[in-house]
Order: structure tokens, then C-alpha cells, then sequence
């Protein structure tokens, strides 16, 4: 039993890591640009099919990850440009911006349903290297996911807390108006803002790749586990969303414990929603009405 | 002909989730977006009791009180948060809805479905042939429109508008807020249901994959591209929405490729109206002109 | 007997004490000011009374019943009514439908008598609710601008319209968070202060925070001066203006 | 801008209904068009592309030897994505307006909705997907299901594991969809049957990959074999393989061929067992073989079950068409073709142009193939994994097999 629980934790743990990569960058964009950016899961998937073309040309992993990068910071700044700011300058509501950007996912994800087909591709021509240690089993692509996170996490701390970028950002997801007013260029932050997330995709793609494999449809799901991370960390607090990634991702995988798989989703969900329910703010949110009032 | 049938009746059906819809997203502002599980309950409550050997409309009146009763569940978070936010709690209903649906294998068949569903029958009369199916849903559809029109034009309507605009103003002129967001949520979500029971009659079989969460993102596309806060507008964007896969199918491509570039279209339709119109094809009504005309008359 | 009383009202913003044990009394039908520095927690009193935040602790008395954390809504019917320091309308009615939208109907039949009346008639309002919103509109004199959508109202304009949804509500005590910001010395003297005192003779009471000293002057026959949370000083203005230190506090010289 | 909007939609309405209103004249058999109604894009499809691809050669071949007495042949191709309206909607569309007599089709939801409206428009169907396990009796008189039914890969494969392979504890890992469903309850009832016991199941939704919470459950079954149901094979045998689910695993043959993946994941399901209709061992004829490479060259890997079955409809169809020809009068019709279906297959062997040779059991409509059995086996000269035909049972056999499990 307990060799159970632990394998499960530790599997939970894993996924929930590899969400957070994703998750992070969502919520950065979502917290400076306030942009609920759905299209994010296609930049994932458009990093995706690169990568994917360059391992079926013979090139090494790491080219492969390269190119996802790139091919997600190139895409994410087009739509910035071509997308996001034109609606930022009519001013559209979050909701068209929000559904703007579902087209703009649904547009990616059957174009690049065009490349990959309905297969799951992989991205590595051999099999995982797997060793046991006691109940658990790490795989290497595992362990490059814990990698990753961390990286991830601790750079965009730096970010964060260590550069005038940084410190732009904080104050633009603490006060729009008075950033504004104090002279912080939001366009400029965008694109900045915009092409880390196409970094992110890239890893996260790559990571994704060498554990499960890329298909062209995935995009919607990590798009959405990202929206309720974002929401269960609390609006604007990026540790929360972290925080709420690895849990979504463990709680994903500890339900089984008790029940039949068959209910994995639902108990998921239940728990999101009832969360939601009991903690509209989340971890770490700001309260809403004291704005208002 | 019976194909334009059957697209009208899904047209028709899809304009009614709109316009319901737009009563409690486009007028409360109240971010509800899980059309897609009411409607499915609608049909799963009335494919199971017109099973049980229920007449037409008591089946329709139960499902209507069942989707009345369950957007209570939905009034709890709404009554307390920020239209964004439930925007998101409600994606994670959905799909928590249609979890329920797959895995309640007793009542719902489970992903295998509901089978052998009889055509509705009133006074005698089986609307079995895709024409009477069609006619049903075009005297159902306007119905539906009227009387949303009606609430979204009485005082109430006005109030709901108003509260959905500005909550706090509302709230210090003395309105509900509260009540007046379970009522719209109430009206919306039955008439949602009776779609759905209306539904599930348009062919012998229905299981979950017709109650997803991307259903609830067509509904929700068709109430903003059509415009959110103009019933009208539903209609229209229902029109192109659910029109527009099936005339995709009369463009001639190379087969292979054709199915992928129709989806592309789609998406870049969407798309492209909302950098257009970013309020929608029909825009918002501006309830003011009417009104005060209507007022001119009554000092004459 | 005081128609408003406030009892040990405090209220805490994480650490920040914006309101500290506040008692006042407000008489009948008379204009009371509100005054005290930026951040003294005036807004925070009014939030407080009307029901939009929730007292950590103290009570709050209309008509020697106790309201505290009564719902606004029920505050209104019970006549006790605010509007916004920024001006908060309902931008895409017509000035006279933002009116009418507050016009106080017959609360028979309970709580969701409002809800019923409201299915009757087809198109927006009944005739006498427009006629009532008409009388406001006028009595705040702008019956010409009364079918413009307020969008296009300047603000003073604005301010008027909000002014007379507060009176549409028929509450006794009308609370005003700043009615003199943003209107220039003219449509001050010639519109605003006529209004107020029209009011008090009509017999409504009203409660106002104000910036505006002159205004003070001209119409309030009793001010209250808070400060940090707390009630520094009360009496008629001339005592308030008189004391040095208290000006002090006000002006920061 | 009212007016506007109201042009837009008035031109709107306009242009869709002379599209919609406009139907292809009813001309007499200047071609005969037979209709594919499949998840041929979206998330459920598997390789629309190849679908097509199979049959657009097929129809060409025909075509170009001058097709059925200088009639040619002509695909109408509809994607319902997995979709049970867009489904319906497709099979209206192609009975109405193109008025396409025959369509294949594959997906249990879709197969079901469209069951009864076809016997209103007279069309007749042909499912070619794995599932329907289990549904003989349920579906209508003018469906029929040319391709080795899911159930009966369940009576063999348990039946070779239980009986022959003496493995008695059985596991189930099955995909949360119509027929991972119903398969899972037919194990439960056949397993017991044979002797076997049924220690645990698990399911995971369609189209999910990570089977993380699945495989740790699975060790504690102590299972002798399990039986996997669902799309994605590959993805779950490699999950099984790196986290150590060291047992034996069972699969269906549908979507086994692939080489490009067995040369990925041979070593994940190496020893693997896959029970299929005997189908992809012979390629007995020239035809065959030429798809079979030509697929290959196109997709770089070997046609699967399902491709190969839309390889095989439209000379199936040609020869239906020809049978009912015989007759003369109005023959290109559901119901005169599902007579010549019956005249043809209906208990006696017909070979299929690939060379696979089935017959249809005229009571449920099901086809019956003879059953093989292969296990995925590591070539040391070659140094690559191939399928092994491990048991090959004939038509016969696979009929005594069912009738052990009933």
C-alpha cells in the first residue's frame, strides 16, 4: 500500500511539475498583460510540430528544443502584434480578447492537425531510461521535468525580483493605471512578456515530448489546467499558481488511491470546483471589491 | 430539402441557447458559461422519462425544473465573485457535468448512451419527419425569443441591464442584486433545459460528446459574435455559427486536406469578425432610443 | 431623538485602523457635514452606514433601529440612501431611465414584490413611475437634457442626474460623498446650493463629505471633523473653522 | 449601420439556402457515388488521411479499368469529428442532397444516431471501426459491419490466454468510450466462462496519454495478463515499460500495424500478444501488395485494419453493384444491394480484394473472419521487431471459441 502511495505521489509530483512550466508562463502573461491567453496551448502545439520536424530531419534533441523556442517566441510576438494589441487599442472586453484567442488556438491546432495527423508523436526514436528506487520508478524524462521546473521557476524569480523588467511587471499586475501614468511602456512589456511565453511553450513542448508525446489537439487541455491554476493560486500571484500546478497535478494522481480510475477527471474537477467555490480568491488572490470601493 | 431541415431545427435550437444566454451573460454580466450542461440535462431528464413512458410536456416541465434547480448550484459562486472568474468556475462545471454524464453508467449509459428514444408526440400528432421536427423547433425558437424578450424589457429586465453594468450603483438605488441574478440565472438555464429536452427527441440516441465543453463554446461564440447585451444578434450569430461548418462542406477542396482547412476557416471567421465588429455583428442595443420614444408617446 | 446614530463604529483594513469607535448623532431633516483630511476614513463611515462593508464593530441606529449590516438595498427601503463620490450612472440609459430605474415602487407583497411589479408592463416603465422620474428630473433642473443617454452628459450634468436618483428613492436620509467635486464656483452657487437647501425644506435629511469649505459654510448646520479614523470635534461650522488647530490639521500648514 | 446588418444577413440567408436548396440532379447511374462518413480530422481521428487515401486508390483502380461497365465510381467523403450531429447531419446530407445509396462509416455514438434515419433514407451502412462490441442485435436492418467485430477479438484472445496460455488471472485497462465500455463488461461475463478470473480494471478517458495513476494500481493486480482496450496502444505499452508493468500484455489488432512505431516501441511490447482478424499476415494478392507498399511510401508505415478494410469497400461495392445488376430494374439502391450483399457473403466465404476472405452472418450483419494471433518478436539477424503469427484459428475454430465464451 504504502509503495502505492508513494509511486503515485511521486507520479502526481512529476506531472504536476510539468504543468507548472506551462502554468507559470500563462499566469505571467495573464497577471502584466491581463490577456486570459487561451491561444497559449497552440503556441504549445505550433513549438510542438517544429520540434517534431526537426527530430524527423535527424537533428539532436537539443536543435529540436531550439527550434520549439524559437517557433513559440516568433508565433506568441506575431499574435501580440497582430492579435492582441489592436484589440488592447479598441479596447475590447476581456471576453472578446478571451475568444479572439480560442480562435486563434482552434486556427493552430487544425493547421497543425495538417502536420502531426491524429498520430501521438514522440520525440526521441528510443525508449525512456528508467531506473527503481525502492517503490518508485524515475524515468530520465522525469527527472528532466523536475529539472525544468526549477530552472524555470527560479529564473523567472530572477526575472521578477532581480532586473527593471521585472520590476515593471510587478507594478504593472499591482496598479495599471498609476504604471501607466509613471511612464511604463505597456507595448514594449507585452512583446517582452509575450516571447518568454514562447519560451516557455518551447520547454514545456520538449518535456511533454520526451515523457508523452505531442498531438496536435492537446493544446485546449494544457490551456484550460493553466486558467484553473491561474484562478486556484489567486489572480496575480504567480508562486500560487505554482503552487496550485504541482497540486492539481498530484491530486490528479492520488484519487486513484481510493477510487476507480474511472472517476480520476470527475473527483478532479469536483475538487477544482468546490475550491473555487469555498475560495473564490485562491491561495494567494487580492480581494475585488476593495477596489471598487 | 430534409437537410436544410435539419440544420434549420439545429439552428434554431443553438439560437435559443444564445438567446438565453445572452439574458444572463450579455445583459447581467453574470460570466455563466455552461450552456452546454443544462442543455444536456434538459435532454438526458426528458430522453429518460419519455423512455419511462412521459407524454411531451410534462417531460419538458421536469427537465425545465430540474435546469431551474441546478442553476441554484451555479448561483452560489455567482452571487459572489467577478464575472471573470466565474467565467473559469463555470468551465470547470462543465466539465465536471460532462464527467457525471460519462461515468453515471446506471442512469446515462455512460459514454455508450441513450438508445431507441421515441419521436415526440402531441395530441396524437408524431413529429417523426425531419420537416415536422423543424416546424416544432420554429414555433418552439421564436417562443423562447419572445419571452426572454419580454423579461430582458421589463422593469426587471432594465434593472438586470443596470445591475450588470454597475453593481454598486445598482445596489445603492435600492436593487437586489442578488435576486435579480438567481431569477435571470433561473429563467436562462430552464429555457436552456427545454431546449435540451427538445433535443434530444431530434434523433433515437443521445450520449455525452453532444454536451462537451466545446458545445458551451459555440453557444458562448454565437452570443458574442452576434453581440452580447442584443437578442437579435444571438439569432444571427446562431445563424452563421452552426450555417457556416455545413455550407463549408459545398466548397470543393482535395478531399484530403479539405476537412482541416474547413476548421481553419471556421477559426478565422471567428476571428476575423471579432477584430471588426469587437462588439459583435449587431452590436450592443441601445435600449435608450426605444424607451424614451415609448415615453414621448405616453406625455402626448 | 436623532434620526442617525453610529455607536463605537470601527473598522480595520488589514492593520490600518480607517475607523476607530466613531459615535455620531444626526438630527432630524437638517444638512450635516462630514469634513476632516484626505484619509481620514470619511468614505470609510459612509461604506460603513450604508452597508457596503461590514463593521468590525460598533452599531449603527435609523430611527433608534438598529441597521447594522443590513443589506443596502433594504437600507433603501427602509429610506436611508447614498450616491458615489465618482459619479456612478448607468451609462447607456437615457438620464430619465437612470432615474426611473430608482424611482421607489410600492413594496407590497414582501421582498420579491419588486421582482413581480417588474414582469407587468411590456416595454420598461410604467406611466407613473415616468411620471414620478420626470418631477425629479425637474426638480434637479434638467428637463431639457432628460432623454439624453448620460454618456453624453457633462459632469455636472452627471452629478445632477445622481443627485436625483438619490431623491427618486424617496429615502429620508440622503448621505452625498463630495456634491461639490468637480463643479465649477457658478454651477455651484447657482445650482447646487439651491438644491440642498430645497431638500432640507422638503424635509429630507442630508449627510455630506465635503472637501469644499464653502459649501460647509454656506448649507451645514452641524459638522462633524474625523481624523485618523476618529471624531476630532462637532459643532456649527464657524466654531469648526474658527479652531486654529484643527485648521491646521485640515490645511497640513 | 441597422441596415446594414440586416443586408448582411438577408444576403447571408440567401446564399445559404440556393447552396443548400440547390440538390445534384438525379441523374441515373452516370456514376455511382458511394459516401465515407468518418472522424476524418479533429482529435479522434486517428489518420483521416490514410482513410481517404485507401479508398481514393481503390476507387481510382476501379475507375481506370474502365469501372463498372464504363460507369465510374465516385467518393462523397463527410467528417463528422467524432460528433453525433455533425455525423447526422453528413449522412442527411449525403442521402438528400447527393443521394448517396451506401456509405461506410466508422464510431459506435455516430453509428447508432445514424442507424435509423438510414433505414428512413434508404442507405445502406458499413461500419469498418473496431467497436459495436457486443450491439449484433441492436443495430438496424440496413446496417452492416465488414470488419472483424470487437467482440470476437475478446472471445479469442481471452480464450487463447485463459484456455491455452493457462493464464487465469485477467486485468482490464480499458478506455472510457463506447466500446472500451462495453468490452470491459463482455470480459466480465466470458471470463468467468472460461475459467479465468477478472482482477481488477481500470479505465483512463479517450484520447488521454498519461497512464502515471494507471500502471501503479495495475502492479498491485498481480495479474497474469491484461487486456487492453482503447486507442493509443503504443503510448500505454511504452508507460508500461518504462514504470516496470512487467506482465503479460494483450491488445487489439486494429491499429497494429505501424512499423514506424513498432521500430519505436517493439522493445516497450516485446512478447505483447495482438488478436486480430487474419488479415495482415498474407496479402495474398497483387492488388493487395501494391496498396500495401504504395501506402507505405506515402505514409511510411503499413496500412492498418481499418485503412485496409476502405481498401477493400469499393471492390466490394463494385461487386455488389454487379450482382445486382444481374437483375436489371432500379438495382443501385440499400435494397438491392443489401440483397446482393446477402446473395454474396451471407454465410459463405467471399475474398476481399486485399485477399482476406470473410462472411457475413446474415441474423446480426456482422462479418466473421478467421482469428490469428500474433506476439511481437525481436528478429536477431534482422535486428528488428516484427509480428509473429503465434496461432492462427480457421473460421471454424473462431466460431467454436465464440460459442465457448457464450
Amino acid at each position: 500500500m504504502t509503495d502505492l502511495v508513494l509511486s503515485l505521489l511521486f507520479n502526481g509530483f512529476v506531472v504536476g511539475c510539468r504543468y507548472l512550466v506551462a502554468v507559470l508562463f500563462f499566469t505571467l502573461v495573464q497577471t502584466s498583460i491581463e490577456v486570459i491567453h487561451i491561444a497559449y496551448g497552440g503556441v504549445i502545439v505550433l513549438a510542438g510540430c517544429a520540434a517534431f520536424i526537426t527530430i524527423k530531419l535527424g537533428l539532436p534533441i537539443w536543435l529540436a528544443l531550439l527550434t520549439a523556442m524559437l517557433s513559440g517566441v516568433v508565433l506568441s510576438t506575431v499574435m501580440e502584434l497582430v492579435i492582441y494589441r489592436p484589440l488592447r487599442r479598441k479596447q475590447a472586453s476581456n471576453m472578446i480578447v478571451m475568444l479572439v484567442s480560442l480562435g486563434m488556438l482552434y486556427i493552430i491546432q487544425s493547421s497543425a492537425d495538417l502536420i502531426l495527423g491524429g498520430l501521438t508523436s514522440r520525440l526521441r526514436p528510443e525508449m525512456a531510461l528508467s531506473f527503481s528506487l525502492g517503490p518508485l520508478v524515475i524515468t530520465d524524462a522525469a527527472i528532466w521535468t523536475m529539472i525544468g521546473a526549477t530552472v524555470v521557476s527560479i529564473s523567472l524569480l530572477f526575472l521578477l525580483y532581480g532586473t527593471s523588467i521585472g520590476r515593471s511587471l510587478r507594478a504593472l499586475s499591482s496598479n495599471r493605471q498609476l504604471a501607466r501614468s509613471a511612464g511604463i511602456d505597456v507595448n514594449r512589456l507585452a512583446l517582452v512578456v509575450f516571447s518568454l511565453s514562447g519560451i516557455g511553450a518551447g520547454l514545456f513542448v520538449i518535456l511533454e515530448g520526451l515523457d508523452l508525446g505531442i498531438r496536435a489537439y492537446m493544446g485546449f487541455d494544457i490551456a484550460l489546467i493553466s486558467a484553473f491554476a491561474t484562478i486556484i493560486g489567486g489572480f496575480g500571484s504567480l508562486s500560487g499558481a505554482a503552487l496550485a500546478a504541482v497540486l492539481i497535478g498530484m491530486a490528479k494522481d492520488t484519487f486513484p488511491l481510493y477510487f476507480a480510475t474511472v472517476w480520476q477527471q470527475l473527483l478532479l474537477y469536483l475538487c477544482i470546483f468546490m475550491f473555487m467555490l469555498a475560495k473564490p480568491r485562491g491561495f494567494f488572490g487580492r480581494k475585488v471589491w476593495k477596489a471598487e470601493l | 430539402m430534409d437537410y436544410v431541415f435539419l440544420v434549420g431545427s439545429s439552428i434554431c435550437i443553438y439560437a435559443v441557447l444564445g438567446v438565453c444566454l445572452n439574458l444572463i451573460f450579455g445583459y447581467g454580466n453574470i460570466g455563466v458559461v455552461c450552456s452546454a450542461s443544462f442543455f444536456g440535462i434538459g435532454a438526458y431528464t426528458s430522453a429518460l422519462l419519455t423512455l419511462a413512458g412521459w407524454n411531451f410536456f410534462p417531460t419538458m416541465l421536469v427537465a425545465i425544473a430540474v435546469g431551474a434547480l441546478l442553476s441554484m448550484v451555479i448561483s452560489l459562486p455567482a452571487l459572489r465573485v467577478h464575472w471573470d472568474y466565474l467565467v473559469i468556475i463555470t468551465i470547470a462545471f462543465n466539465i465536471l457535468m460532462y464527467q457525471t454524464m460519462l461515468n453515471l453508467q446506471d442512469i446515462t449509459g455512460g459514454s455508450f448512451g441513450i438508445r431507441d428514444i421515441p419521436p415526440i408526440e402531441l395530441f396524437g400528432f408524431l413529429f417523426k419527419t425531419r420537416l415536422s421536427y423543424f416546424l416544432l423547433t420554429l414555433v418552439f425558437a421564436p417562443l423562447c425569443f419572445l419571452a426572454v424578450r419580454y423579461v430582458a424589457n421589463s422593469m426587471y429586465g432594465i434593472s438586470l441591464m443596470a445591475i450588470g453594468e454597475d453593481e454598486l450603483a445598482a445596489k445603492s438605488i435600492g436593487k437586489n442584486v442578488g435576486l435579480h441574478k438567481i431569477m435571470a440565472m433561473a429563467i436562462g438555464m430552464s429555457l436552456t433545459a427545454a431546449a435540451g429536452s427538445l433535443f434530444s427527441h431530434q434523433s433515437t440516441y443521445i450520449n455525452c460528446e453532444s454536451f462537451t465543453l466545446h458545445d458551451t463554446v459555440l453557444v458562448l461564440s454565437i452570443m458574442i459574435v452576434g453581440g452580447m447585451g442584443n437578442l437579435w444578434g444571438s439569432i444571427v450569430g446562431a445563424f452563421i455559427l452552426v450555417s457556416l461548418p455545413e455550407l463549408l462542406k459545398f466548397v470543393g477542396m482535395s478531399s484530403s486536406v479539405a476537412f482541416r482547412v474547413r476548421e481553419l476557416i471556421f477559426g478565422l471567421a471567428i476571428v476575423l469578425v471579432l477584430m471588426l465588429f469587437p462588439k459583435g455583428i449587431m452590436g450592443k442595443e441601445q435600449p435608450a432610443e426605444g424607451r424614451v420614444k415609448h415615453m414621448l408617446k405616453q406625455k402626448s | 431623538m436623532p434620526l442617525l446614530q453610529t455607536v463605537d463604529l470601527t473598522k480595520s483594513f488589514g492593520g490600518i485602523r480607517a475607523v476607530e469607535r466613531l459615535s455620531l448623532s444626526l438630527g432630524d431633516s437638517q444638512i450635516t457635514g462630514l469634513i476632516g483630511p484626505n484619509g481620514a476614513g470619511k468614505s470609510t463611515v459612509f461604506n460603513l452606514i450604508t452597508g457596503f462593508l461590514p463593521p468590525d464593530a460598533g452599531r449603527v441606529l435609523f430611527n433608534s433601529k438598529d441597521i447594522t449590516r443590513h443589506s443596502p438595498h433594504k437600507l433603501v427601503e427602509l429610506g436611508l440612501a447614498r450616491c458615489w463620490q465618482g459619479v456612478r450612472l448607468f451609462n447607456n440609459l437615457a438620464a430619465i431611465e437612470n432615474v426611473a430605474m430608482a424611482v421607489k415602487r410600492p413594496s407590497k407583497g414582501g421582498r420579491f414584490s419588486g421582482l413581480i411589479i417588474g414582469w407587468t408592463p411590456i416595454s420598461g416603465f410604467s406611466r407613473e413611475i415616468i411620471e414620478k422620474a420626470r418631477h425629479y428630473i425637474e426638480m434637479v433642473g434638467l428637463a431639457g437634457k432628460s432623454r439624453d443617454v448620460v454618456a453624453d452628459l457633462s459632469f455636472a450634468e452627471r452629478k445632477l442626474v445622481s443627485i436625483a436618483m438619490l431623491l427618486a428613492t424617496e429615502a429620508k436620509l440622503l448621505l452625498l460623498d463630495e456634491p461639490a467635486s468637480g463643479l465649477d464656483a457658478k454651477s455651484l452657487t447657482r445650482t447646487m446650493f439651491p438644491l440642498l437647501f430645497k431638500l432640507a425644506e422638503a424635509g429630507r435629511t442630508l449627510f455630506l463629505v465635503e472637501h469644499n469649505i464653502e459649501l460647509v459654510k454656506e448649507c451645514c448646520k452641524k459638522v462633524f471633523f474625523m481624523h485618523h479614523g476618529a471624531l476630532l470635534a462637532e459643532g456649527t461650522p464657524e466654531e469648526i473653522t474658527r479652531d486654529s488647530e484643527l485648521k491646521q490639521i485640515y490645511f497640513g500648514t | 449601420m441597422k441596415k446594414v446588418q440586416i443586408a448582411v444577413l438577408v444576403v447571408l440567408f440567401s446564399c445559404t439556402f440556393t447552396v443548400f436548396g440547390h440538390t445534384a440532379p438525379a441523374t441515373k447511374y452516370d456514376q455511382y457515388k458511394i459516401g465515407i462518413n468518418q472522424a476524418l480530422s479533429g482529435p479522434f481521428s486517428l489518420s483521416g488521411q490514410a482513410y481517404l487515401f485507401s479508398m481514393e486508390r481503390a476507387i481510382n483502380e476501379i475507375n481506370q479499368a474502365g469501372g463498372i461497365d464504363g460507369v465510374p465510381m465516385k467518393l462523397i467523403a463527410e467528417d463528422h469529428k467524432g460528433k453525433n450531429e455533425q455525423a447526422l447531419s453528413n449522412l442527411v446530407k449525403m442521402a438528400t442532397i447527393d443521394k448517396v445509396p451506401v456509405s461506410i462509416m466508422g464510431f459506435t455514438g455516430p453509428m447508432m444516431v445514424c442507424a435509423k434515419p438510414a433505414e428512413e433514407y434508404g442507405m445502406l451502412l458499413f461500419n469498418h471501426a473496431a467497436g459495436m462490441t457486443g450491439l449484433e442485435k441492436s443495430i438496424g436492418k440496413n446496417s452492416f459491419h465488414i470488419m472483424a467485430n470487437g467482440a470476437w477479438d475478446l472471445y479469442v484472445g481471452l480464450y487463447y490466454a485463459i484456455k491455452e496460455l493457462k493464464l487465469k488471472r485477467i486485468g482490464v485497462a480499458w478506455s472510457n468510450y463506447e466500446e472500451g465500455l462495453l468490452s470491459r463488461n463482455m470480459i466480465k461475463t466470458i471470463v468467468p466462462k472460461l475459467g479465468g478470473s477478472v482482477v481488477g480494471d481500470e479505465s483512463f478517458p479517450l484520447g488521454n496519454q498519461d497512464f502515471s495513476a494507471y500502471i501503479p494500481k495495475a502492479k498491485t493486480w498481480k495479474a497474469d495478463a491484461i487486456y487492453y482496450i482503447g486507442a493509443l496502444e503504443w503510448i500505454y505499452f511504452k508507460d508500461a515499460y518504462d514504470l516496470k508493468l512487467k506482465v503479460q500484455q494483450m491488445g487489439k489488432a486494429v491499429t497494429m500495424a505501424f512499423p514506424e512505431l513498432i521500430t519505436i516501441y517493439g522493445k516497450a511490447c516485446e512478447g505483447n500478444l495482438w488478436i486480430g482478424a487474419e488479415t495482415y499476415g498474407p496479402w495474398l494478392t497483387e492488388k493487395g501488395r501494391a496498396y500495401r507498399e504504395a501506402f507505405k511510401e506515402k505514409f511510411k508505415f503499413y496500412p492498418a485494419f481499418i485503412d485496409q478494410n476502405l481498401y477493400d469497400f469499393p471492390y466490394l461495392m463494385r461487386d455488389l453493384i454487379l450482382h445486382a445488376k444481374k437483375a436489371g430494374g432500379d438495382y443501385y439502391t440499400a435494397d438491392r444491394l443489401r440483397a446482393a450483399l446477402l446473395e454474396l457473403c451471407g454465410n459463405r466465404d467471399y475474398k476481399l480484394a486485399t485477399g482476406t476472405s470473410f462472411k457475413l452472418d446474415p441474423k446480426t450483419g456482422f462479418a466473421v473472419y478467421p482469428f490469428v494471433i500474433y506476439r511481437t518478436t525481436y528478429n536477431p539477424e534482422t535486428k528488428e521487431y516484427y509480428y509473429n503469427v503465434v496461432k492462427s484459428y480457421t473460421m471454424e475454430e473462431t466460431m467454436a471459441i465464440r460459442k465457448a465464451g457464450e
